[in-house]
Order: structure tokens, then C-alpha cells, then sequence
């Protein structure tokens, strides 16, 4: 059954417009940078076409049909990601533009009515930068510390710096990433919440690249912050979501002030709007939150369940294949089922931008650099690597020119 | 559809509003207001054992809010809570005869058992957390 | 000339497919809730379904073709936006979601660096709630002070009470409204910046309703920020713009952590990127910022002079028109010319909601409610209005239609 | 396209970079990285009179950044500053040979003489603070 695949890839290929492209004077268009965004299918291109089309109007403030029209498919859109989630309810799902955004809202609004002087929060090596800055921020606009759980040369975290900052009882939040961007690996986000809770210690999941590529059930973890971007997951660019757990966010302060998330302003005084509103200051990402809706019947259609099996399939295929070429390293963990479709490496003394160039001309996107991740290339002690990265849609023949694109550089590099 | 809307009773209810006014030594008052509209609504109980005494409202905003909130105190004046505290959303609508309104305009007609079950909250907080807790749930879905 | 209308709106509607469509069984849509947000023309459409199915990519950080096609379409769109403001340097100008997220990136950022205790920010009673609250958070926060400018029943500014303020030598920010999105006053934005520059005070422009609908030159005006919104000018949701002085934003520090904002990220410390990276932080609104282009495109096309004089032209018509029906109260100025294509009214004792009800039945969409302006409703002491607003593709016969259902609008409240 | 970009010549200057190294008692020293993609660059300069009498490198980065460093300071090595605050954009990417790189890649050729421009800013900012402010702008165009 893997022989062939979970699912119909071929099938899959035709529904994203992009895949037909042909790039540098011919080549078809082998996409691996997945892990830096997606592709969208045309299911969803077209839901945003058909908003603008049809019933483009401003929401939650006006009756006539258009707005009514609009405010249904954008409410609907929050519905179904509450499902997609297994949140408890639709109020605890606040649209954002991105990750990053969701993750600074929690900084500015839970962290600085929380984090106090001494306080620490714990953060890991393997952080994307979105989810390492807006700590920095407020850890040294508080008098707070700011503390790394390392990670081994296996990929994998080191747990026993966890518990030791744990045992220190001065940890005021966690936040982890769920998969890394760079590594790959899988963390053991059940084991940190269950441990952290123990001592009541609320824990945000940096879901970035965990959401869109297994299936994720807020209310099994029980983690109390959430952060995801749509683009990462078939969906359109300008989306991010943020789940909190209700208790919590009905303490939090607002973030962003404005229309929409005010229930009365006076002059100097206001009451803020029921949960969710009260996190979605001024006019929001409207055609993109319906489109994203879109993507998510997509992901709810293939199965979450399949589409990690088939990056498990691909992930391992690729693993295999580029350990055979020579001069190459691999980061992250070995086995394909404790990772994500994310392998990153290097060849030889050649830079990864000159790789990714050299990728290029042979119609291969692949991404090169730090992968918003200079801490862990610190850890590595590399300056950047290249990574090739997986979805729905990716093949194995599309791996197959991938390492024949390498062995092409090695040629130019005569390594 | 605005001639079914806007018949002679809702009219009616809008411009001579009942139980309208303030009330000295209300057993719970509440406030609350439709974030869409600024439609605003404060409902004043006395509530003697198990039944609603009285009731008025103050308010200002459409005439389906304002006609909603009339008929709606006509409709639990002298009634036990507990019947009170069961009233759904389609017991509303079918009240004020408006069973077609589209999402924003039904939130208007529904503003005021929103604020009614947000007084019930109160009135149950220490007597009957659990009741409490369950139209606390109610009113957020309305 | 101004008879047969500044420009070819036939022509124009012909641009935008939703003008086509049938509402409420059938009958033509007669949109005029364009201060909540405007209508989108078919390259602006054309534009978000071509990034997605020719180059839809992450920007910035990748080398591979289609990142650097979309990396060269989001800045152009930027180069594009600062000539049509005419702004010195593209470094100057900042995208965010919304006007709502300029102002409140200004508040953040800006003002918690710079506003203390006792100081005072001065603001308008004819300001949006986007431009309020973020300085009632900012001022509850650092024990400052906010001001009103108050409204006169003519529904000009009371620049007496302004002037004062200013003589208080506390004032540490202005922020005005260049155009009221209910009154459509045009506030006297040139004396406003001149006198409160002699003070050294910077000044901040909400520029939501002016931008889209008159010709805006920051470097004439010389303020310090501007703030305005893609979605209230042809362009989608999702995308807003910050203009700020280059001296003034070298100064300023960041707002969101995250990806993109960064040059090296350190454990403990992190030198931020350059002018105007450093404020966007993570995976920007990609596609959207490339829609913005096609819509300023447009604009530049027909000319904001002309834009100016068309809305001037029908908004004269429609005061006459709706004065001659009985039972209205008009706000705002008298004279079209020192207004935008805003009229807000009341009718008898119907109320805005069930008025705008009774439009929609025949098609047409105006807004009514506090518009996100109730420190302005509680001041004319109404606790909403009914709105009809005016754009390009707007035409006189629609307010013709709009006049007959306001009669219709008497005859079922019997007034 | 690869093939015309990683040449012999540039790949000898990759490894074996003319020029690289500290410098004890420079006059100015700078850094500078590619936010795109992590590339860093340090020079330092020892000026004489009007003259830059060394110029050494410091940087990791990809072939075309690193290469393009090593024949920058080929390039100026004593040459008068006069003629260094006027070199553009296209004077280095003739040097290189790499006259078809796409927008992501300039940066990459360019980041040395932008580093170099900015280490020039840093050596005029007293001296001749008219030329300083027009190196700083320059270097913004990098
Ligand atoms: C004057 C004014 N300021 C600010 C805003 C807020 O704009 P947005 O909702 O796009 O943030 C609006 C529009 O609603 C407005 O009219
Ligand atoms: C793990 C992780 N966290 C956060 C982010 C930031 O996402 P965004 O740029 O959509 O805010 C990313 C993606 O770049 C990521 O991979």
C-alpha cells in the first residue's frame, strides 16, 4: 500500500494551478519549500475570487444582505476551525495575520499582566525566531529570564534541562514548537504540558508547522496557547490563529484597540466586546479567513491522518537517498517517524544560498539560509543550511531530481 | 419582507413601549448592549420566591430591540423562573411573530433575553451556582 | 462637464463584477457602504488569483525564482505606495493589517517609549474608535492624559479648544482624522501639523477616508505618521499601511518579534533588521499586498483629482436630494466641498438599523449604527445614524433609488 | 546559468580568499550581515593620508558573498579614498563577471561594498560629514 502511496498524488497535483508552472525557460516546477509556505488549490484561489466577486462587504456591522452574507462565511470559517482543532468552543479562536502576530499578542497581552521581575520563560534551541523574539522583548522589558532548553546532536530536546528549569519554580510560561522548521523533530509537547501543569504552568504550542501536517487536538493536549498561519496549509497568505484556552483568555487585556473589538467606547472609558471580538481590532483579513476555509475542507477531505503518513513515506524515501550522496550531513533525527517532511543538510564547503541557486536552474525551490532559526544554526554551529521540505502533493520522482540536482553541484564544486 | 417586519404591533410596541421605565429596589438590574448596533438594554427584576414580581426595561435602539424587549416583559411578568429560564430563542421569535430575520437583524430581537438571562446569572450566582452557570452558557449563544 | 459626471462611470462599474449582481431576489445592488469598505475591480482580483497560480512564494529569504518574482512584486507594490503619498523613501513606509494596526503600532511602539505621566495626547470628538482606543490603553497605562478637540453643530473642529491644548506645553501627540467617516468633515489637517510642529509635537493622520478618496501628499502635509487601509480603496482586506518620518522611525523600537524582522538573533539579544523590515514581523500578507498594487494602479489611472471632483459632484446631489424629504436631520457641513462622500441622517424616529433593513429590501446597502464612533454619537446625543457613502463607480440614479426608499421608509412607519 | 556564475575564478577566491584576516590597530572596523540570508561581513581599514594603504576581510557566507569581498579588496587596495566613495553597484558586479544575478543573489555580491561603504561612513563622520552622509545613502541603495 505505501508502494503506491496514501493517497492519489497525481490526483492531488491537478488541483493546484501552480504545479503546471513551468520555471527557468521550461523546467516543470519542483516545489520543496513547503515548510516556508504552501501552495493553494484552486478551491481555494477561487474562494477568494468569489467573495471579491459576489459578497465582498464589511462584517459584523451592517444588515444589509452582502454584510449578513459575509459575516456568515467568516464566522462559519472559525467554526470549522474549531473543529479542525478539537477546540471547545468557537470563541476561544482569535484570527490573526500569522504565527508571529499570534505569539506577540500572547507577549503583549497575557505576558506583560503575568511575567513579573525573576520570572523565567522557558523557550528551546530549536525556537523559530517568532517564537523567540517577542520573549526576548518582554523577558527584558519585565527584568525577566529568558531560558533555552538545548537540544542534542540526535535532534532531539534535552528533557532534563526542562525539568531542571521546572524544578527551579520561578518558570512562568513555556512555549515550544510542536515540530521544527529546521530539524524536523517531533517534540514531546504531551509530556512538557502534563509536566507543567503539574505546577501550574501555562504552555503555548507553536503549531507553525505541526498543524498543517498531522493531526492536532488542542483539547487531548490541553495546552492552553496555540499558534498557527493558514499559508503554511494550502491556505492564503495575511491569516494566522491563535487558540486560548477560554478561562484564560477571559482575563486577558486586549491587544490591539479599535472597531470591532469594542462593545461601548466612551471618552475615557470602554467596555471590550465578548470573546473572540475583543482580540480582532478593526477591520480583519476578511477574504483570506473565507479562503482559508477552503483549505481546511481540503486537509478535512485528504484525512490529516494520510497526510502525515504520506510525509512519513516521502520523508524516509528522501532520508534514504540523500544519505547516499557524498559529502552530505543531515540534521535532525534519523527516523522518519519521530519528524516532520523537513530535511535540512549541507554538502560539502558549499554555501547553501549557492546550492539552492544551483537547485534553481533545474526548476527545484528549495529554501537556504537560517530558516529564521540563527539560534539553532548557533547550536549546529553552521552559518545556514538547505532544506527541502514536503507536502500533499510531492513525489518521489520530484525527490529523485532533487538528488540529481545535488550530484549536478558536487560536479560544479568538484566535491 | 420589511412589511412583514414592521407590522402595526411591532410598531405599536416600539412607540409605546410596556413595563418600561426604572425601578426602585430592584432585586437585580443588568445592562448590556448589541455590539453591531449599540442597541442598548437594562432590565430591573423583583423576583418574590419563585416568581418574577416585576419587571421593566430601559433601553434605546431599533424597533425590533425596543419592540422585543416590550413584548418580552409581558411575557414572564408574574411567570415562575423556571419556566424563565428555559425560554429559547425560538420562543422569542415566535413571541414577536418574526421567525425569517436574517443573523444580524435577529440578534436586535434577541438582545433582550440575552440581558434578561444575564440577570437570571445574577440572581442565581450564590443561590444556584449550577443554574447559573448553565444560563451563563445560554446567554452566550444568543 | 460636471453635468455628464468627471469620468465614465458606465465604464467604470463595467470593471467591477459585483456591480453586476442581483440582491434580494433580483433587485441590482445599489452599494453605498463604501466608507466601511469599497468594492474591488476586477485587476485587483485578477492580481491575488495570478500570484497564487504563477509565484506564489515566501519573500525575502529564498533564492529559488518564484520567491524572488514575489519578493520584487510586494516591494514594487511598497515603491508604488510611497509615490502615491509621495513619500521621500520606501524605508518609510510600513505595511500592516489595517489602519486599526498602524495606529495601534504607533501607540506601541512610539508612545510608550515617548508618552509619560501627566503628558497628554490630544485627539477629536469625531474620531473613529481605531483612533481612540489605542490611546486609551497607551494613556490609562502611563498615567497621561487624553483630550478631546471637540465638534462644532456646524460639524467643524472647535480649533479654539486645539489651540489651547497646545498652549498647555503637555501635549506630547496629535492624532485627527484627516476626514470623518460619519460627518465626511475634511479637518483642517495643514494648521493643525503647522502649529503643533512650532511646538515640536508630532501629529498623526488618520488617513482611512482621506487616502481613498482625495489627493494626500505626506511631504506637503509634513505629518509625522499616516495610517490607511488597501480594503477603503479597491485593494483587499488584510493590508494597511503606516507611514512614518524616516528620523522618526530610526528611533523607534520594534512592535512584533519574529521572523523577517531580524538581522541576527542571539540567545540573550537580537539586532533588529533595517527600515521598514524591523515592523513586520513574520510571513507578511503576501498576496494581498500585490492585489494593493493593481488597486492603486487604478486610482492613479482615473486621477485623485478627479476621484476628488466626482464625489464632490454627487455628494452636492444627494444633500439636495435627501434635504427635501421630510423628517431628515443631516450632520456634517452643509457645503459638499468641505466634506467627503459621507451623508449621515436620521429619519423621524426610525431607527438606522431598521431603515438600513428596509433599503436592503430594495437592493441597496447602507450602513447605520455608531460606525465605530460613539464618543461622536454621544456628542450629537443619537445613539446611531443611518449612512450612505459614495465611490468612483457610484452614479446619480442610485441616488435617485436611495431617495425613493427612504419615501417607502415613511410610508411603513407612517411619518 | 549556474555554470556561468560559479566559475574557476570565483571559486578560487572562495577558497582561497585574498586579504582575509584580523587586523591589529585598524583605523575603522565594521560589520555587517544579509538579513536574507545570515551572510556576515567584517572589514577593517588602515587609511594613510588619502589613501587606503590595507583593507583585510572577515566573513562567512556563500561563494558569490565571499568572492565577491576577496576581489573587492583586490580592488581598492591602494587606491585614494576619493575613488573608492564613488565605486557603484555595477563596478563590482563588472568586476566579478556576474553582470545576470537576480535580486536575492545582488544582495549576496554586494554585501562587501556595502560594508565597505558603511566603514567609510564611519571613517568620514567627522572629517567630512557631507561625504559621510552621502556614503550612508549610497549604502542604503545595496
Ligand atoms: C476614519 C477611520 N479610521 C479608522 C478606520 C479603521 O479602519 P480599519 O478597520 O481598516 O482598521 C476607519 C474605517 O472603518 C475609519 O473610517
Ligand atoms: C516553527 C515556526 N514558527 C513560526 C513561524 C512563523 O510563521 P509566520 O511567518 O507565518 O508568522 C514559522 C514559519 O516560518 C515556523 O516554521
Amino acid at each position: 500500500m505505501l508502494q503506491k502511496g496514501v493517497f492519489d498524488v497525481e490526483k492531488i497535483r491537478q488541483d493546484f494551478p501552480i504545479l503546471q508552472r513551468k520555471v527557468m525557460g521550461g523546467k516543470p516546477l519542483v516545489y520543496l519549500d513547503n515548510a516556508a509556505t504552501t501552495q493553494k488549490p484552486l478551491s481555494v484561489i477561487n474562494a477568494i475570487s468569489d467573495y471579491y466577486t459576489n459578497y465582498n462587504s464589511n462584517i459584523h456591522r451592517a444588515v444589509h444582505q452582502m454584510a449578513e452574507e459575509a459575516t456568515i462565511a467568516y464566522e462559519e470559517t472559525r467554526k470549522k476551525i474549531a473543529k479542525f482543532i478539537n477546540a471547545k468552543s468557537t470563541d476561544e479562536i482569535i484570527f490573526t495575520r500569522n504565527t508571529t502576530e499570534a505569539i506577540n499578542l500572547v507577549a503583549y497581552s497575557w505576558g506583560r499582566a503575568n511575567v513579573k521581575k525573576d520570572d523565567r520563560v522557558v523557550i528551546t534551541e530549536i525556537e523559530h525566531h517568532s517564537n523567540i523574539v517577542p520573549w526576548q522583548i518582554l523577558t527584558q522589558e519585565k527584568g525577566a529570564k529568558l531560558e533555552y532548553v538545548g537540544v542534542g546532536d540526535d535532534g532531539y530536546l534535552k528533557m532534563h534541562e526542562y525539568r531542571n528549569y521546572l524544578d527551579s519554580n520561578k518558570v512562568k510560561l513555556v512555549s515550544v514548537s510542536q515540530m521544527s522548521n529546521v530539524l524536523g523533530t517531533i517534540t514531546p509537547v504531551n509530556e512538557i504540558i502534563r509536566s507543567s501543569h503539574e505546577k501550574g504552568i501555562p504552555v503555548l504550542i507553536d503549531g507553525a508547522q505541526s498543524v498543517p501536517h498531522m493531526p492536532v487536538d488542542v483539547q487531548k493536549l490541553d495546552c492552553d496557547f496555540m499558534a498557527f498561519s493558514a499559508h503554511k496549509m494550502l491556505g492564503p497568505t495575511g491569516v494566522g490563529v491563535l487558540y486560548v484556552k477560554r478561562d484564560i483568555l477571559e482575563k486577558m487585556p486586549p491587544f490591539m484597540g479599535g472597531g470591532d473589538m469594542i462593545k461601548e467606547v466612551h471618552k475615557y472609558e470602554t467596555r471590550y466586546n465578548d470573546l473572540p471580538y475583543k482580540f480582532e481590532g478593526g477591520t480583519p483579513n476578511i477574504a483570506d479567513v473565507i479562503g482559508f476555509s477552503a483549505a481546511i475542507d481540503y486537509l478535512d477531505n485528504l484525512g490529516m491522518d494520510r497526510v502525515r503518513e504520506h510525509e512519513i513515506d516521502i520523508t524516509k524515501y528522501a532520508l534514504d537517498r540523500i544519505s547516499g550522496v557524498k559529502g552530505v550531513t543531515v540534521y535532525g533525527p534519523a527516523n522518519a517517524k519521530d519528524r516532520g517532511g523537513v530535511v535540512s543538510f549541507n554538502i560539502g564547503d558549499i554555501h547553501p544560498h549557492d546550492l539552492a541557486t544551483i537547485m534553481n536552474d533545474h526548476g527545484i525551490a528549495i529554501r537556504s539560509g537560517h530558516h529564521c532559526a540563527q539560534v539553532l544554526m548557533e547550536r549546529l554551529d553552521v552559518a545556514a543550511t538547505s532544506r527541502a521540505s514536503f507536502y500533499i502533493y510531492n513525489t518521489k520522482q520530484e525527490v529523485d531530481k532533487f538528488i540529481e540536482a545535488l550530484d549536478e553541484a558536487r560536479r560544479l564544486f568538484k566535491i | 419582507m420589511s412589511d412583514d417586519i414592521y407590522r402595526e404591533i411591532i410598531l405599536d410596541h416600539y412607540r409605546n413601549p410596556r413595563n418600561k421605565g426604572k425601578m426602585a429596589e430592584a432585586d437585580v438590574s443588568i445592562h448590556d448592549s448589541n455590539p453591531l448596533c449599540g442597541d442598548e438594554i437594562d432590565i430591573h427584576l423583583k423576583v418574590d420566591g419563585d416568581k418574577i414580581k416585576d419587571i421593566k426595561f430601559e433601553g434605546r435602539g431599533c424597533a425590533i430591540s425596543q419592540a422585543s424587549a416590550s413584548m418580552l416583559t409581558e411575557m414572564v411578568m408574574n411567570k415562575p423562573l423556571t419556566s424563565v429560564k428555559d425560554l429559547t430563542k425560538d420562543d422569542i421569535l415566535e413571541n414577536i411573530g418574526l421567525m425569517n430575520l436574517g443573523p444580524a437583524r435577529i440578534k436586535c430581537a434577541l438582545l433582550s433575553l440575552k440581558v434578561l438571562k444575564l440577570g437570571m446569572v445574577k440572581y442565581y450566582a450564590d443561590r444556584d451556582p449550577d443554574s447559573a452557570k448553565k444560563l451563563q452558557e445560554d446567554s452566550r449563544t444568543l
